[in-house]
C-alpha cells in the first residue's frame, strides 16, 4: 500500500485496563500507535472549590479523599502548607511517625502498583501475589491508624495516634516481614523472562524529555533524572537519614533508559529503601509530645490569625505532591490549589506512546501510576443531558432531595 | 524465572490467602444452608478500629464542637426543647450514610458521646433509612412525648 | 454389532462426554489456576453455570455488523470444534476398545484434523470482523497471526509422525490418528529419534495455549488491551456457543496430544486385560487412564502456563513460534529422520 | 548553586523596574539534622514575567511544583507560579521560588511559557479555562478538565464571574 491509511482508535472513559476514567485517542497503523491525545476530567469533583468553604482542620479529611492510595501524602503536604504558613513547629516524634506512615503507604503503593501492572500484561499470578504480600502492611497500618485505606493519621501541627506498644511491635513485625520477604520479591519483579519482554524498551522517556516536561516521582528516576523530594527538600524526619537519597537505575548498576523496565527498577529498590527507612525510623524514635496542639478547635481559631501563603510539599508514591495554600485572616483557606503527581506526568505519557504498540498502551498508561482521580479535582459536575450543573446548583439539589426524604421520615 | 516457577509451587502447595466472607454477615438462607459445613468466623479487627459510629444521646450537653469538626458534614444540629428546663437543647443527628470515620468528633467530643465499633457492615438499600440515622429514635420519642 | 452402529454410538457419546467433560475442564482449570495464585476461586461447577446463565440472557446484536456472519461463526465454531473432538476421539476409542473393522482403519486424518483446528478460529475471526467494531477487527487480525504463526510447528509435527508412522506400520495408512495410537511413536527408536519425539512434544506445550488461545498466547481476546477483542461485541446465546465451542476445541486439543504423544493404555502397561472378580474391567479402566492424562496434560499446558507467564505482543508471538518453536519442531522431525533405526529401514 | 538573594540580584540586574517586591522566607526541618530551607517570594511585572523566567530557566532549569494558585481582588487577578529551581540533584539543594503577577481584570491576559518549561502547558490550560485568562501563544489551546459543551463565560474557580454562591 503507498498511502498508509491509518484509524482511530478510542481507549476509554472505560476500559479494562484503566482503573480509572481518562479518555485516550490513538491514531492507529496496524498494531503501531502515531498519536496519542489525552483527554481528562472526567472524575471532577470540585476539592478546590469545596476546601475554600470548609474550616481548616474539615479540610485534612477532604483532602485524605482526592485518593485512596495517597491518602497520607495529600494531607501531608496540606499540613506541611498549613504549618509553613503559620509557623507551627512539629514536635519531633510527630515527625518522626509521619515518617513511618509515608513510608508504610509508598510500600502499599508500589505493591498496588506492581500488581496493577502486572495485571495488565496479563501476568495475574503476580498481581495476587504481590496483593497477597501487601495485606501485610495493610493490616499494620489498620492496627496504626484503624482503617486500612484512610488514615486519618495527621493533623495540623502533629499526629493523631502515637506508635508504642502493640502497635510498634506490629510496625517491627512488619518490617521484618518485608526484609525476609524483598530478596524473593526482587528476584521475580526483575528477572521473570515474560515481564522483561513485556517491558525492556517500551514506553521511553529519556532524561531530558523527564527534565522539560517536569515529569515527577518513579517516573523521573527512572529516566535518571534523581529527583526525590525527600532528598531535595527538607521535610520530616528525612534530613536525619544520612544514607537517604534519590533512588535511580544506576544503584543496580544499569544504565537508565527511561522504560517501564527501569521504572519497575526504581520502585523495586524504594521498597526496600521504605523498609530501611521504616526500621531507622522505629530505632531512633525520640519521645515526646506527638502533636503541638490536640484541641481542634483552638487550632482553627489560630490559624483565624494567620494571613500567609504557604506551599507544602511531599513525596508521595507516586512523585510529588505539592500543595499552595493562602490563607488570609479567615476560618477557611482562601485558596487550596492541589497537585498530584500525575498531574506532573500527564504531559509525559505523549513521548512514550510514540512508536509504541497496542499492546504496550495499558502498561505505558499505568507505568507512571496514574491516580486519574487525584488529578481532576476541579469545580463542576455534569449533570442530565446537556445541562451543566455547578456544584452550588447540585448542592441545593440534592439538599432538597434530602429534605423531601427526610419530611417523609 | 526459577524464582517465579518457585513462588507458584509454594502458593500451589501453602495455604490460600483468601477466605470465604464470615457467615455471620451472610444472608440467612445461606447460613442455613453452610450450617453443617465450614463456617468462617468474621476477621477480628484492630483495638481502636474506626467503624460504625454510635451516639449516646444522655451524655450529649450539645455544645456543638462535633458539627464545627465534621468534615463530610455528616452531622446535623437537631435542636429540641428540654422540658424539665424549659429551654432548647441541642441535641444531634448523625447521618451514617455521609460519615467518613475520620474520628474528629470522637477527639473532640468533651464528655464521650460519640465512639466508632468495630462493626463494618453497614451496606444499605437506604441512604438515609432510619437504621443509617444515628440519634434519631430517642429524637422521635422526644416528639411523640412532646406530641402528647 | 453393525459396525455403523458403534460408530453411531461412538460418535453420540463423545458428544455428550465431550460437552460435560469440556466444560468441567474449564471449571477444574479455573479452580487449578486459582489454587496457583493462592486464591479459592469458583465452584467447579462454574462453567455449566455460566452456559445456563448466557443462554437465558438477551443477545445483542450490533446494528452496523453484518448479521449473518455475526450470527453464522459462533454455530460454525461449535459445529466444526465438535467435529474436531469426535475426530481425535472416535478412532482413539476404536483402538481402546479393540474394535478392528477394515471401515475404521482411514479413520481420523491428521491433515484434516489441521483444518478442523483452523476452521474455530477462522470462525471467530470472521465473527470478529463482522461485528464491526475497531477492538473486535485488532482482535481478529491478531487471532490470524497467531492461527498463521502456529501452522508450521504444527505441520511439521504431523509431516514427522506420518512418515514415522509408514516406517513402523507399513501396512496401514500413515495419517491416519488410529495407526498413530497403535503404534506409539516411541516404539522403535535409538536416543536421537526419542529426543526428537520430546523436542516435538515440548513445541506442543506451547501450540495447545496458542490454539486454544490461553496465557500467553491470549492476544485475540487481551482483556486488558482490547477488552476481549473479537469477543468484545458478542453476548447471550452466541457468546455461550463460542464458550461451548472453545471449551470442546480446548479438549480436544489435550486429546489429540493425548492420542499422538502418550497413546499407550492400561492394558498395554499392565501387558494384558484387566480382569477384577471375573468381570472385563479393560474399557473403563482404559478410559479413566486416559481422562487422567488429559487432566495432566491440560493442567500442564494450560493452567500452568497460563499462570506462571505474562500475555506477550503480537510481534513477540509470531517470532516465538516461526523462530524457536519452529526450530524446536524442525530439529525435533530431523532427529526423528536421522535416527538409525529409521534409516535402517 | 546560587544563594537567593544572588538569585534576585542577578534578576534585578536583568529586569530592572519589573522585580516589584521579593521577600526571603525560612523554614526548617529535621529533629537531630536540622536543614534550612529558603523560600523566594517574587512579585514581578506581567511584562517582565516571559523574560523573567527565561533567565531563571537558564541559571537552573525550573520544575514547575503545582498549579497556578490565584488570588482573586476587585481589579486584579494575582498568578502565583510555584517553581523550584535546583531540583533533581539530591542533597537537599532545591529551593522553591515563588513568582507571582498581577493581571487586571480589564485585561485578562498573559503569555505562556510553555516554550521555555514545555511541562507546564496542562497547568496553563487549567488556568485558561478554570480562571478565564487567555494565555497566548499556548500551543494548544482546547479545554482539559472541562467538558467541551461548557457555556461560555462560566468560570469555575472565579467565584464572582460562575455566580456560584458561597452558601
Amino acid at each position: 500500500m503507498s498511502n498508509k491509511e491509518t484509524y482511530k482508535l478510542q481507549i476509554g472513559p472505560t476500559h479494562p485496563a484503566f482503573k480509572e476514567p481518562v479518555r485516550f485517542e490513538f491514531e492507529v497503523d496496524g498494531e503501531h500507535v502515531l498519536h496519542a491525545d489525552i483527554d481528562m476530567g472526567y472524575t471532577h469533583r470540585g476539592i478546590e472549590h469545596v476546601s475554600k468553604e470548609r474550616n481548616f482542620i474539615q479540610i485534612i479529611y477532604l483532602l485524605e479523599r482526592i485518593c485512596g492510595i495517597c491518602s497520607t501524602s495529600h494531607p501531608m503536604a496540606y499540613c506541611l502548607a498549613v504549618e509553613n504558613a503559620a509557623e507551627i513547629e512539629v514536635p519531633a516524634r510527630a515527625k518522626y511517625i509521619r515518617t513511618i506512615v509515608g513510608e508504610l503507604e509508598r510500600l502499599h503503593s508500589h505493591l498496588l502498583w506492581a500488581g496493577v501492572a502486572a495485571h495488565e500484561v496479563g501476568f495475574d499470578t503476580l498481581f495476587y501475589t504481590t496483593w497477597d504480600i501487601r495485606e501485610k502492611v495493610m493490616d499494620c497500618l489498620e492496627v496504626i491508624s484503624g482503617n486500612r485505606v484512610n488514615y486519618a493519621m495527621l493533623t495540623i501541627g502533629g499526629v493523631r495516634r502515637d506508635i508504642i506498644g502493640e502497635v510498634a511491635e506490629a510496625v517491627n513485625k512488619t518490617v521484618e516481614y518485608y526484609s525476609d520477604l524483598y530478596s524473593q520479591l526482587e528476584d521475580i519483579m526483575l528477572n521473570d523472562m515474560s515481564l522483561r519482554l513485556r517491558t525492556e524498551n517500551v514506553g521511553i522517556l529519556t532524561y531530558d524529555e523527564a527534565l522539560k516536561l517536569c515529569a515527577v516521582g518513579p517516573t523521573a528516576r527512572a529516566s535518571g533524572l534523581a529527583k526525590d523530594v525527600r532528598a531535595d527538600y527538607a521535610v520530616n524526619a528525612y534530613p536525619d537519614i544520612p544514607w537517604l537519597k534519590a533512588i535511580t537505575p544506576n544503584d543496580v548498576g544499569k544504565k537508565p533508559v527511561g522504560d517501564i523496565y527501569d521504572r519497575i527498577v526504581v520502585r523495586v529498590l524504594e521498597i526496600k529503601q521504605s523498609v530501611d527507612i521504616i526500621r531507622f525510623c522505629m530505632e531512633n524514635m525520640p519521645g515526646g509530645e506527638i502533636v503541638a496542639e490536640p484541641k481542634a478547635v483552638k487550632v482553627i481559631n489560630q490559624l483565624k490569625k494567620v494571613k500567609a501563603h504557604g506551599i507544602g510539599r511531599y513525596e508521595g508514591p507516586r512523585g510529588e505532591v505539592s500543595h499552595y495554600d493562602i490563607l488570609d485572616n479567615n476560618e477557611c483557606p482562601v485558596g487550596v490549589k492541589v497537585k498530584a503527581p500525575t498531574y506532573s506526568n500527564i504531559i509525559s505519557w505523549v513521548p512514550m506512546f510514540r512508536g509504541a504498540e497496542i499492546a504496550d498502551i495499558p502498561i505505558i498508561m499505568s507505568s507512571i501510576d496514574p491516580c486519574i482521580a487525584c488529578s481532576d479535582r476541579a469545580s463542576f459536575v455534569e449533570g442530565e443531558g446537556k445541562k451543566t450543573v455547578s456544584f452550588g446548583e447540585l448542592r441545593k439539589l440534592s439538599m432538597e432531595k434530602m429534605n423531601k426524604i427526610r419530611r417523609g421520615l | 524465572m526459577l524464582s517465579t516457577v518457585s513462588r507458584i509451587m509454594q502458593q500451589f502447595f501453602g495455604r490460600r490467602s483468601t477466605n470465604v466472607f464470615p457467615v455471620k454477615y451472610a444472608p440467612e438462607s445461606v447460613i442455613d444452608a453452610l450450617a453443617g459445613g465450614d463456617i468462617h468466623p468474621p476477621i477480628s479487627m484492630p483495638e481502636g478500629y474506626r467503624g460504625k459510629l454510635s451516639y449516646d444521646f444522655d451524655k450529649c450537653i450539645g455544645c456543638g464542637m462535633c458539627l464545627k469538626v465534621c468534615p463530610a458534614k455528616a452531622l446535623e444540629d437537631y435542636p429540641i426543647m428540654d422540658t424539665e428546663k424549659n429551654r432548647p437543647s441541642k441535641r444531634i443527628v448523625f447521618y451514617r450514610g455521609k460519615c467518613t470515620y475520620c474520628e474528629e468528633c470522637v477527639k473532640v467530643c468533651p464528655v464521650g458521646a460519640i465512639k466508632l465499633n468495630p462493626d463494618f457492615m453497614m451496606a444499605n438499600y437506604e441512604k438515609y433509612g432510619d437504621d443509617q440515622i444515628e440519634g434519631i429514635e430517642k429524637r422521635r420519642e422526644f416528639e411523640v412525648k412532646e406530641g402528647q | 454389532m453393525n459396525e455403523l452402529t458403534v460408530f453411531l454410538i461412538m460418535v453420540i457419546s463423545t458428544l455428550i462426554g465431550g460437552i460435560y467433560l469440556g466444560l468441567l475442564g474449564r471449571g477444574i482449570d479455573r479452580k487449578i489456576a486459582a489454587k496457583f495464585q493462592s486464591r479459592i476461586g469458583p465452584p467447579i461447577r462454574q462453567g455449566f453455570w455460566d452456559l445456563k446463565k448466557l443462554m437465558l440472557k438477551q443477545t445483542i446484536v450490533p446494528e452496523n455488523s453484518i448479521t449473518w456472519v455475526f450470527k453464522g461463526a459462533p454455530l460454525v465454531a461449535l459445529v466444526t470444534s465438535a467435529m474436531l473432538l469426535v475426530y481425535i476421539m472416535v478412532p482413539y476409542l476404536l483402538y481402546l476398545t479393540g474394535y478392528e473393522s477394515p471401515m475404521f482403519a482411514h479413520m481420523g486424518d491428521f491433515i484434516l484434523v489441521i483444518y478442523l483446528l483452523m476452521i474455530p478460529a477462522i470462525a471467530l475471526v470472521a465473527g470478529g470482523f463482522s461485528a464491526g467494531s475497531p477492538l473486535s477487527t485488532i482482535g481478529s487480525q491478531r487471532e490470524m497471526v497467531v492461527l498463521m504463526a502456529t501452522e508450521l510447528p504444527l505441520a511439521v509435527t504431523v509431516i514427522a509422525f506420518a512418515v514415522k508412522m509408514s516406517v513402523l506400520a507399513p501396512s496401514m495408512p500413515s495419517f491416519s490418528i488410529f495407526t498413530a495410537a497403535s503404534n506409539p511413536v516411541w516404539n522403535g527408536m535409538g536416543p536421537a529419534g526419542i529426543l526428537g519425539v520430546i523436542l516435538l512434544a515440548s513445541a506442543f506445550l506451547f501450540i495447545i495455549p496458542a490454539e486454544t488461545g490461553k496465557i500467553p498466547f491470549d492476544q485475540a481476546e487481551a482483556e486488558t488491551e482490547i477488552a476481549e477483542g473479537l469477543l468484545a461485541e458478542y453476548s447471550g446465546k452466541y457468546l455461550a456457543f463460542f464458550q461451548l465451542a472453545e471449551a470442546l476445541k480446548s479438549l480436544g486439543v489435550v486429546a489429540l496430544v493425548v492420542v499422538l504423544f502418550f497413546p499407550q493404555g492400561v492394558s498395554t502397561i499392565m501387558g494384558g486385560q484387566m480382569i477384577a472378580g471375573g468381570i472385563n474391567i479393560t474399557v473403563p479402566c482404559e478410559i479413566m487412564f486416559f481422562l487422567l492424562k488429559v487432566s495432566v496434560v491440560y493442567s500442564v499446558s494450560i493452567s500452568f502456563i497460563r499462570v506462571s507467564m505474562a500475555r506477550l505482543k503480537i510481534s513477540q508471538v509470531s517470532k516465538f513460534f516461526i523462530y524457536s518453536v519452529s526450530a524446536v519442531s524442525i530439529t525435533g522431525f530431523i532427529l526423528i529422520m536421522i535416527d538409525p533405526r529409521i534409516m535402517a529401514m | 548553586m546560587l544563594h537567593p538573594e544572588e538569585i534576585v540580584n542577578k534578576l534585578k540586574e536583568y529586569i530592572g523596574d519589573g522585580l516589584l517586591e521579593w521577600e526571603v522566607r525560612t523554614r526548617f526541618d529535621g529533629v537531630t539534622n536540622i536543614r534550612e530551607q529558603k523560600h523566594l517570594y517574587i512579585k514581578l511585572n506581567r511584562g517582565a514575567f516571559h523574560r523573567s523566567v527565561a533567565f531563571l530557566y537558564k541559571i537552573s532549569p525550573l520544575h514547575i511544583s503545582c498549579p497556578m494558585a490565584s488570588i482573586e481582588s476587585e481589579e486584579a487577578i494575582e498568578l502565583i507560579y510555584p517553581f523550584m529551581i535546583y531540583s533533581g540533584h539530591g542533597d537537599q539543594t532545591e529551593q522553591p521560588l515563588i513568582v507571582s503577577y498581577d493581571i487586571p481584570k480589564s485585561d485578562l491576559r498573559t503569555v505562556s511559557v510553555t516554550d521555555i518549561i514545555p511541562g507546564i502547558i496542562i497547568m496553563e490550560r487549567e488556568t485558561q479555562e478554570m480562571l478565564g485568562i487567555e494565555v497566548e501563544n499556548l500551543p494548544d489551546e482546547r479545554r482539559i478538565f472541562t467538558p467541551d459543551n461548557m457555556e461560555e463565560g462560566f468560570l469555575p474557580l472565579r467565584d464572582k464571574v460562575s455566580g456560584i454562591s458561597e452558601e
